[in-house]
């Protein structure tokens, strides 16, 4: 197992609340390997930004705990660690950055600054040195004179620009993992063509780990090498990119990938729609969270939860059309949707 | 006079000033819309895209008569929008609608949702309260929402069902063109394809006219008949939308297209990346403003604005070389 | 003296009520201790000086240290008369002509200045001319509007002629001089700024004190001069004039032990200073009395009925306000009643002659019946149609009267009468009220800061608002006696004259008079005098009469 | 930058110039006007002209105020009516006063309230927390004048520790030791005051700066707490707590005027009320003015800081502040 | 695998079906902001309690004739000051022979009278300006925040004091001066949400639909901000009641006969030696009014802040058992 740098198991996340305390996600477990880009799908909501606050130990700080679970990272289990611990690994082995490029940097300190103090933090270096670090830093992820905007501020910059700051702050140390939640949601296409561009070439020149955080199939279509489906709080899909695109076996990431129009084929026509809305977290369905709207579901599905577990090789799913009926679901599913990549326009 | 569209926008500019100085004179202008024209047919969806800030909505607002236009006209109907009178204008607002991106901010909080779909009501029929409430409970059913919750406050609704009350209000006086603006961005995916499927449904129904502004172009791409492309306040393209899609002809366009992710794990296909931001509408480049950004740009685009022309079959492009 | 307090209408079986006793100044110090010399003195106040220049200060706390710095031509005796002391710059006591309008004044020729200058006629003269000229913005303008010419007969004596007879003028003299080598070139316009009063540096005193500091809003310093021309020399070296913002801190200092004189402690406080011990105190009344003045003038009644036109109205309202009540209780005893505007005790007090109106619920209720006052349904009384109800104006911030306004009021309820009590700020009460005349009833009181009783400035058609007279009275009978006695030089002649004045003043009632007033005085017990140089109530300044022969006497703690 | 503060020297200097309209306009409506303070009652007709002639009354009202403000200018306050004696000479002396009075009062209150509402913004609803609410309740709700008697009685008249009133005891003028003890209580009570609502200031603005997304990142880079504390969020934080603390100078002041009067502080203050109550116009309208001025600066000041420490700000940022 | 069951009962994980939420009959109104605020409020105990203060003290104040035991301004010279707990003078009487109880609770009117008024008239002008303002923008802002700024920099006691001084101190002259010199943090305020909510997108929609502007800021946007203001209104009830005390303190403020919790407040001074209780019961009416006025306005703002989270006393000890559970 050791090949894997990040393994997430069975984490419980909590947030205390007015009403009590509250279950952010139950029983996450994903994994990434080393080099591997996995990206954590799912709709606003679904927990995905706990999950990788979980993993770093940040939700501690953002009024939630993790209730039970592994975060095993190179066999030390991050979720049991006190946070003093903690602080040797944030930023240092696993980085990780920001939907908001903007108010992800301190609006008071030049970007040369904050890149430097996690250099000077985890690397001891001198000032001069962590400087010079951050210059080198800056040109790694393409800023023009960076000599110049390593002494900027933030608000002296587009957001394009800090988001690449963000980016090669998060690098600085050299981290073995990267978390990006949504990284480039910000952000304009033609920049985050630029950004997952430079995400791909630092990954490829640092060998990192990716766990990225989308909600934009295209964008975990082009980046993954593996991909996880969330669905309020819960794993329903795991696998490889070509698993889940070409082969969907859970009826939300069917739901999902066919209700995005496509770019070729025929235009105008009525799109596919999963009914109803996600459920907030307190009030989850009993047995299967996605059962309410789900069109397949039996009464199994209404008293028991599902458990992710793999069907075929490369691709677990919570689902328990796919255990018991999953044949003859599969088939029927088959015959009327997805045929290999396209999202094709779904009459029903 | 083309009276083929319904609405027509003739030359134009939006622009806002930059004040500065102790005096608060004014030192530039940021150029939002910079003469744009185009139209739209009665019945038809016109599709424009285009990256944050490059005077999308501006031109929205515009065309509503929301905002004054700095020079340029709109005509509805035939009739100047921006010379109305009062009276008028009042008339106008019933016949062109707005719906919005924000699905939290565009509904007053403190409003019971009913007095959010009743408001136009209220305002332009002198209606009594029963004839109102008569008329939320049908545009509610009409847009797929229960009407017995017409008495609760818009934060118990989600985003989707947000939306839909937007929508509501923006038929309630049957009006005959409206502008949709980013209005199913803010929304996740499977919503997005119930609000998309209410707005088709609706075109249908009442024979609407949409102005559909987004920046998801595969959205656009379903329900538009038509698209324009803008880039810094300028249009750069309008095309039928399947002629768009297959054979984009402004260098931007292509990118544009190109840089968006597609679902499809398979075809990692080769982009063009575009290097360096959106310039500042406040001091655009010179020339094509696409210029500095074009991977075809030549010595003639940084001199010359590119006039938008007629190349084809309902199709206009801005460019001094035009792809294929 | 014990009135009658027990206001009927009390169910609740009453403590009794020990009459409250007056404190008079007692002498600290017995015949055979030797006074020390040296020491600090410390007189608090609660308002900071205007100027020490005599020609201007007429204020209480310029009054105050001047009393230390200047000296008097004359000074008062502690029965408010003319007198001459060693500290009195006149030599003796003026030569006034048979006819009353020449004075002839003598001064002391040894006198000096703190910068060494002699005293002379020229500095009296200088005084007495500017005073007079209305250029020159004096506050005492009044005081010498009868002097004719001023002849300079030598280097010391001074020949005084006035305009007419007026017997008044004696009082007058009683004035602290103005160095004429340092005014006498400045022009009356420029004198009120002119630095003399205000800087210390650039104030030679009369005094047996120098002006050494004067730290604005704080305090003054002031050190015994060595080069003092009087025979007797103080023996205290140095007094401090303090200025506290208000009474409370300053009482609550003189507590503490920080001051040794306060001159107006709050009567509410009284008890507990007296309780500290080591503090004499003093609740002799002083030269100050308390009037409930009617106004005469129709204009300011509704339907212009005039409430107070019926003798027997205003004499029931005399007969319904507990006066002793209000001296027991609230004045803590530091009052007398008074009858007529003369201060009991002094030559011009009517004594007997004066109608005397006790405090009677019946009386006061008979004689409203005898006016032609009928019950109306809310039972308040009523004529013609007309409720017998008004406003009683009274200055706010002043808490005695405040009081007592409360109690007035409830005692014209008891007999019918309904008064609102009002209370305005000083100045907007004078301006807008007192001076036009447009009130109903005022509530103030008078300082006799002069000792002559003449009283026509007060009572007089001639002081019709905005005079004195603010209340319209108008008694010509009464202004033929004011005339007769001020234009009659004899003093027992004057006093007869004043008998009458007090008969029928007290019996046509322009006022209630309500009382002589003081504020309780306490000094600390470390200060010595002997009984002939106690403080005296009855005159103005009279806390540090003879102060020149008081020691501090630390040695006893 | 230069273009920033000259644009708000000038907007200052604009509601100086207001203030001084309103200040003297106000003296002028006032029944009476200025007239009534100096004329004795007892003068004459003709010698009360005289007089207004004088001091120049006689003159229409803008020509006076020209004149007010011309002087002013020049750095003369004018004379006061009762006594003629330069304003400047009784005003300056209780100014000093009145700093020395404010500054340790509200040095002190930073002193305690930025830490405290730090570490109370870190422990929230912990014991520290409570105590500072109800300080900070007991703070608003306390006439001040009341606590202050209330502390003179405990402490300076029973337990006669410290001494009742006054800034020195007589003859111990300058003495530093002295003044020490003559501050301790009403050092106490504007420290109550302010203590209170600056804890609450910057409790809340650290709250708010700590759920900024650059704090998470911070935390995200394995800062320490106390580093993402004190090096990320107290900067950010102290920005609006010092701009409030800027505009709530007048408070401050105004309070130290019932401070003053209470301990007989021969400040600004306890002056104001007393010139008031003897309409002194030519000190009141001084004092309007200096504390006018003494905020305005405080302000100005304040966006001065503002602009140093956030570097957003940029030259046109308009009125609108956090607050 | 089942749902394991956790030790930690206060998780809640309600079962309802997901989705939809529960619908309920045409017509009936179900909670809706201010209701939800209302209830949050109620569970506030320092909220619940200032509230009970307050109303009290209202009642008090409203129904002081019947309330008071005695005539406030009844002297009798043979009851004077008469210690607490005598019979018939619950707080025994003044030197005077007044009861000081009746006089509390007379006093309690000028002093409501005086916090309520000028809370409103500073509300409502406040909000006034501050919405005209702050809605249109442009040189009518500008004209009014200079007044503001001239206002706000004259300490506000200072301009009471003034005023007062100059003008005479009359009851309704210090109701206007106060809120004069308050109404200007209103408008600030309101200004500044103004600011705030005219960009929101429902202003636009409004517009759009046709609503006049006056239609805009006092059906849309006055709405809106109007929680804020009534935390606002409930602070300045306190300040407005701290001022009166503090003038007439000075001597400034309300004049005798008239009596107010200030006033009593400072001619007990003069007993303080001897009667310092006297100085404590106004002294703890205004500090309990103002404090429940404060503790009301804080309980209206957390009600309405969505962020505020609830104060959880359980928060730590949960934390503590979850983390130790595993
Ligand atoms: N600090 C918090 N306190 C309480 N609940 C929280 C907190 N943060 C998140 N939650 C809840 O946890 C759930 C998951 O939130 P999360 O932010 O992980 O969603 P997400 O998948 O990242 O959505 P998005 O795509 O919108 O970022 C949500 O229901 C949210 O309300
Ligand atoms: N009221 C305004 N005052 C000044 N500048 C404005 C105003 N409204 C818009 N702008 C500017 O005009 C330009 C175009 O804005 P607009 O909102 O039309 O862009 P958009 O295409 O709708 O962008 P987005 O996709 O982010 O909504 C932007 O640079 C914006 O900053
Ligand atoms: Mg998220
Ligand atoms: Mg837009």
């Amino acid at each position: 197992m050791e090949r894997n740098i990040l393994e997430i198991k069975n984490l419980t996340t909590c947030f205390f609340t007015d009403d009590g305390t509250v279950k952010a996600t139950d029983r996450v477990s994903i994994s990434v390997g080393k080099g591997q880009t996995v990206c954590l799908v799912g709709e606003s909501g679904s927990g995905k930004s706990v999950t990788s606050l979980a993993v770093m130990r940040l939700i501690d700080y953002a009024g939630g705990f993790i209730q039970s679970g592994n975060v095993m990272f190179h066999g030390q289990d991050l979720a049991a660690k006190d946070l003093d611990e903690m602080m040797h690994i944030r930023g240092n082995k696993i980085a990780m950055i920001f939907q908001d490029p903007m108010s992800a940097l301190n609006p008071v300190f030049t970007v040369g600054d904050q890149i430097a103090e996690s250099l000077m933090l985890h690397q001891n270096m001198s000032q001069q040195d962590a400087f010079k670090k951050a210059i080198e830093m800056l040109r790694l992820v393409g800023i023009p004179a960076p000599e110049v905007r390593v002494k900027q501020y933030p608000h002296e910059m587009s957001g394009g620009m800090c988001q690449r700051v963000v980016i090669a702050m998060a690098l600085a140390c050299n981290p073995e993992m990267l978390i990006a939640d949504e990284p480039t949601t910000a952000l304009d296409v033609t920049v985050q063509a630029q950004i997952l561009d430079l995400l791909r070439r630092l990954q490829k020149e640092l060998g990192m780990s990716i766990l990225l955080i989308t909600h934009d199939m295209g964008v975990a279509a082009e980046m993954a090498d593996r991909i996880a489906v969330m669905y309020a709080g819960t794993i329903v899909e795991e696998g490889t990119v070509e698993r889940i695109f070409d082969e969907p076996r859970h009826p939300y990431t069917i739901g999902l990938l066919q209700s995005i129009p496509g770019f070729e084929g025929e235009r105008g026509g009525e799109l596919y729609t999963i009914q109803g809305t996600i459920p907030s977290i307190t009030q989850l369905p009993t047995g299967c969270r996605f059962h309410p709207r789900c069109p397949h579901a039996i009464d199994k599905c209404r008293k028991e939860e599902p458990i992710l577990r793999e069907v075929v090789t490369g691709q677990q799913v919570a689902c328990w059309l796919n255990e018991d009926v999953s044949n003859h679901f599969r088939n029927n599913q088959r015959a009327n949707s997805i045929a290999g990549s396209k999202a094709e326009v779904n009459r029903q | 006079m083309n009276r083929e569209y319904l609405i027509e926008a003739n030359h134009i500019k939006k622009y806002f000033p930059i004040k500065a100085g102790l005096l608060s004179r004014v030192i530039g202008h940021v150029k939002a819309v910079d003469d744009v024209s185009f139209g739209i047919r009665p019945g038809e969806t016109f599709g424009l895209v285009g990256e944050s800030g490059c005077g999308k909505s501006t031109l929205g607002r515009v065309v509503l008569n929301l905002q004054r236009a700095t020079s340029g006209e709109v005509l509805f109907d035939g009739t100047n929008i921006h010379q109305v009178n009062r009276q008028e204008n009042l008339k106008l607002r019933r016949d062109m609608q707005i719906i919005f991106q924000d699905p939290f901010g565009s509904l007053n909080p403190r409003f019971l949702v009913s007095d959010i779909i009743g408001e136009p009501l209220r305002v332009h029929l002198r209606a009594s309260a029963k004839e109102i409430d008569e008329r939320v409970v049908e545009l509610m059913s009409l847009v797929g929402l229960d009407p017995s919750r017409r008495n609760r406050y818009p934060h118990e609704f989600s985003g989707g069902q947000r939306q839909r009350i937007g929508i509501a209000r923006s038929i309630a006086l049957s009006p005959r063109f409206i502008v949709a603006d980013e209005a199913v961005s803010a929304l996740d995916v499977s919503v997005q394809s119930q609000v998309l499927n209410l707005m088709m449904k609706l075109q249908k129904e009442m024979g609407l006219t949409y102005l559909f502004i987004a920046h998801g172009l595969n959205v656009v791409r379903h329900i538009s008949d038509r698209v324009g492309v803008m880039y810094l306040g300028k249009m750069v393209e309008i095309a039928r939308t399947d002629d768009l899609f297959a054979q984009p002809l402004h260098p931007y366009t292509a990118a544009l297209l190109s840089a968006i992710p597609k679902p499809t794990p398979h075809r990692r296909q080769e982009r063009i990346v575009l290097q360096g931001d959106v310039p500042s509408p406040a001091n655009p480049p010179s020339g094509c403003r696409f210029h500095p950004r074009c991977p075809m740009a030549q010595e003639r685009c940084s001199k010359e604005i590119p006039e938008l022309i007629e190349v084809g079959q309902d199709r206009q492009v801005a460019c001094h070389f035009p792809l294929a | 003296s014990s009135g009658n307090n027990a206001s009927p209408g009390t169910a609740t079986p009453a403590p009794t009520k020990k009459p409250v006793e007056q404190v008079a100044p007692q002498a600290t110090s017995t015949d055979d201790e030797k006074p020390i010399d040296g020491g600090t003195f410390t007189h608090s106040t609660t308002s900071d000086i205007v100027t020490i220049n005599p020609i201007f200060g007429n204020d209480t706390a310029s009054g105050d240290v001047m009393e230390y710095t200047q000296a008097y031509l004359y000074n008062r005796n502690p029965s408010f008369d003319l007198a001459v002391y060693p500290w009195s710059l006149a030599a003796e006591l003026p030569k006034i002509s048979e006819d009353g309008l020449t004075y002839t004044i003598k001064m002391k020729n040894h006198a000096k200045w703190s910068d060494g200058t002699p005293i002379t006629a020229d500095d009296l003269i200088y005084t007495i001319n500017a005073i007079k000229n209305p250029e020159t913005g004096s506050p005492e303008i009044t005081k010498y509007d009868k002097v004719k010419e001023m002849k300079k007969l030598d280097d010391y004596t001074v020949e005084i002629k006035l305009t007419q007879l007026y017997a008044p003028f004696a009082f007058g003299l009683m004035q602290k001089l103005a160095p004429a080598h340092v005014l006498k070139d400045v022009p009356f316009k420029e004198l009120q700024a002119h630095s003399y009063g205000k800087d210390p540096a650039k104030t030679p005193t009369s005094g047996p004190y120098k002006w050494s500091e004067w730290k604005q809003k704080e305090f003054h310093v002031l050190d015994a001069n060595p080069d003092y021309w009087g025979e007797k020399k103080p023996h205290i070296q140095k007094v401090v004039y303090k200025i506290y913002a208000d009474q409370n801190t300053q009482v609550q200092a003189l507590m503490k032990g920080d001051v040794d004189l306060v001159d107006s402690i709050p009567v509410t406080q009284l008890e507990a200073v007296k309780a500290k011990g080591n503090i004499n105190i003093s609740t002799e009344p002083g030269p100050s009395y308390e009037y409930f003045a009617f106004n005469f003038d129709k204009k300011n009644f509704p339907n212009n009925y005039g409430l107070f036109e019926g003798q027997k109205t205003r004499q029931a309202i005399a007969h319904a306000i507990n006066r002793q009540g209000i001296i027991d209780n609230i004045l803590k005893g530091t009052g007398k009643i008074m009858d007529a505007p003369f201060l009991p005790g002094t030559w011009a007090d009517p004594g007997d002659a004066a109608v005397h109106y006790e405090y009677s619920v019946e009386k006061a209720k008979q004689l409203l019946k005898e006016d032609g006052w009928v019950a109306g349904a809310d039972g308040i009384l009523a004529k013609d149609g007309n409720r017998f109800s008004f406003e009683f104006i009274f200055n706010s911030g002043n808490s005695r009267r405040e009081q007592a306004a409360v109690v007035i009021q409830q005692n014209l309820k008891e007999v019918g009468i309904e008064a609102k009590p009002k209370a305005l700020d000083f100045s907007a009460l004078v301006d807008q009220y007192a001076n036009p005349g447009k009130f109903q009833v005022l509530l103030l009181g008078w300082q006799l800061s002069d000792p002559d009783p003449d009283g026509i400035s007060t009572f007089g058609k001639k002081a019709f608002p905005p005079g004195n007279n603010a209340g319209w009275y108008d008694n010509p009978k009464l202004d033929a006696l004011w005339e007769k006695a001020v234009s009659t030089v004899k003093q027992e002649e004057r006093a007869a004259i004043y008998k009458e004045v007090g008969k029928e003043i007290s019996t046509n009632l322009p006022y209630v008079f309500m009382y002589q007033y003081g504020t309780p005085r306490g000094m600390t017990s470390r200060v010595k005098y002997k009984d002939e140089f106690k403080p005296v109530s009855m005159i103005p300044y009279g806390e540090t009469f003879g102060f020149l022969n008081w020691w501090i006497d630390d040695t006893k703690k | 930058m230069t273009e920033y503060l000259v644009r708000r020297v000038l907007q200052a200097v604009l509601v100086l110039f207001l203030i001084t309209v309103v200040s003297f306009g106000l003296m002028h409506a006032a029944p009476g006007g200025p007239l009534k303070v100096m004329l004795s009652p007892g003068m004459s007709p003709e010698a009360q002209l005289i007089q207004m002639k004088n001091m120049g009354l006689d003159q229409p009202v803008y020509i006076q105020y020209m004149k007010w403000v011309g002087n002013l200018l020049k750095g003369d306050l004018g004379n006061t009516f009762k006594n003629n004696v330069p304003v400047g000479d009784i005003l300056w002396p209780t100014v000093w006063n009145t700093f020395v009075l404010m500054s340790v009062a509200w040095g002190l209150s930073m002193l305690i309230a930025i830490p405290w509402g730090i570490y109370n913004s870190t422990k929230q609803y912990g014991l520290s927390d409570q105590i500072a609410s109800i300080v900070a309740y007991l703070g608003f709700a306390m006439p001040t004048f009341w606590f202050g008697i209330m502390l003179q009685q405990y402490f300076a008249m029973q337990l006669n520790l410290l001494p009742l009133s006054d800034m020195y005891t007589m003859g111990k003028e300058g003495q530093v030791s002295d003044l020490i003890l003559h501050l301790i209580l009403p050092v106490t009570v504007l420290t109550l005051v302010n203590i209170a609502a600056y804890v609450k200031y910057t409790r809340a603005s650290m709250l708010e700066v700590l759920e900024q997304d650059y704090i998470r990142t911070a935390r995200a880079k394995g800062m320490k707490e106390r580093r993402v504390i004190f090096r990320h969020a107290l900067r950010n934080a102290l920005i609006p707590v010092v701009t409030i603390i800027g505009l709530d100078l007048p408070t401050l002041v105004a309070g130290a005027a019932l401070t003053e009067s209470v301990f007989n502080w021969p400040g600004m203050g306890r002056l104001f009320v007393e010139m008031a109550v003897a309409r002194e116009y030519s000190v009141l309208m001084s004092i309007t003015l200096l504390i006018s001025l003494m905020v305005i600066i405080g302000n100005l000041l304040a966006d001065l800081i503002y602009a140093l420490v956030d570097p957003r700000v940029q030259l046109g940022r308009k009125g609108g502040r956090a607050a | 695998m089942s749902q394991v069951q956790l030790q930690d009962d206060t998780v809640v994980e309600t079962n309802r079906p997901g989705g939809q939420l529960p619908t309920n009959p045409v017509g009936q109104k179900p909670p809706g902001l201010w209701t939800t605020a209302g209830k949050k409020f109620m569970r506030n105990p320092y909220a619940v309690s200032g509230l009970i203060v307050l109303l009290f003290f209202i009642g008090i104040a409203v129904f002081a004739d019947w309330v008071a035991p005695h005539d406030p301004a009844k002297v009798d010279f043979m009851i004077t000051n008469l210690p607490p707990g005598t019979e018939g003078h619950v707080l025994g009487t003044d030197e005077l022979g007044r009861d000081i109880l009746s006089r509390l609770i007379h006093s309690s009117r000028v002093s409501m009278l005086v916090g309520f008024s000028v809370a409103f008239a500073a509300v409502v002008i406040g909000t006034l300006i501050g919405a005209i303002s702050g809605y249109f923008g442009g040189w009518i802002d500008t004209c009014f925040m200079r007044l503001v700024d001239v206002m706000n920099s004259i300490p506000s006691l200072f301009f009471n004091i003034l005023v007062l001084a100059l003008f005479g101190a009359e009851f309704i002259y210090m109701i206007l001066i106060l809120s004069l010199t308050s109404w200007t943090s209103v408008a600030r305020l309101v200004r500044g949400q103004f600011l705030q909510l005219r960009e929101m997108q429902y202003v636009e929609a409004a517009r759009a639909i046709g609503v006049s502007h006056w239609g805009i800021i006092t059906r849309h946007l006055v709405r809106n901000a109007m929680a804020p203001i009534i935390v606002y209104a409930t602070l300045m009830v306190g300040s407005a009641i701290l001022s009166e005390s503090g003038l007439s303190y000075l001597g400034l403020g309300i004049q005798p006969p008239e009596t107010s919790w200030g006033l009593m407040l400072s001619k007990a001074q003069e007993f303080m030696l001897v009667d310092p209780l006297q100085a404590l019961y106004p002294g703890l009416c205004i500090l309990l009014v103002v404090l429940a006025v404060n503790f009301v306005g804080d309980g209206i703002r957390d009600a309405f802040d969505p962020r505020k989270k609830k104060k959880n006393p359980k928060r730590r000890l949960n934390k503590w058992n979850a983390t130790s559970s595993k």
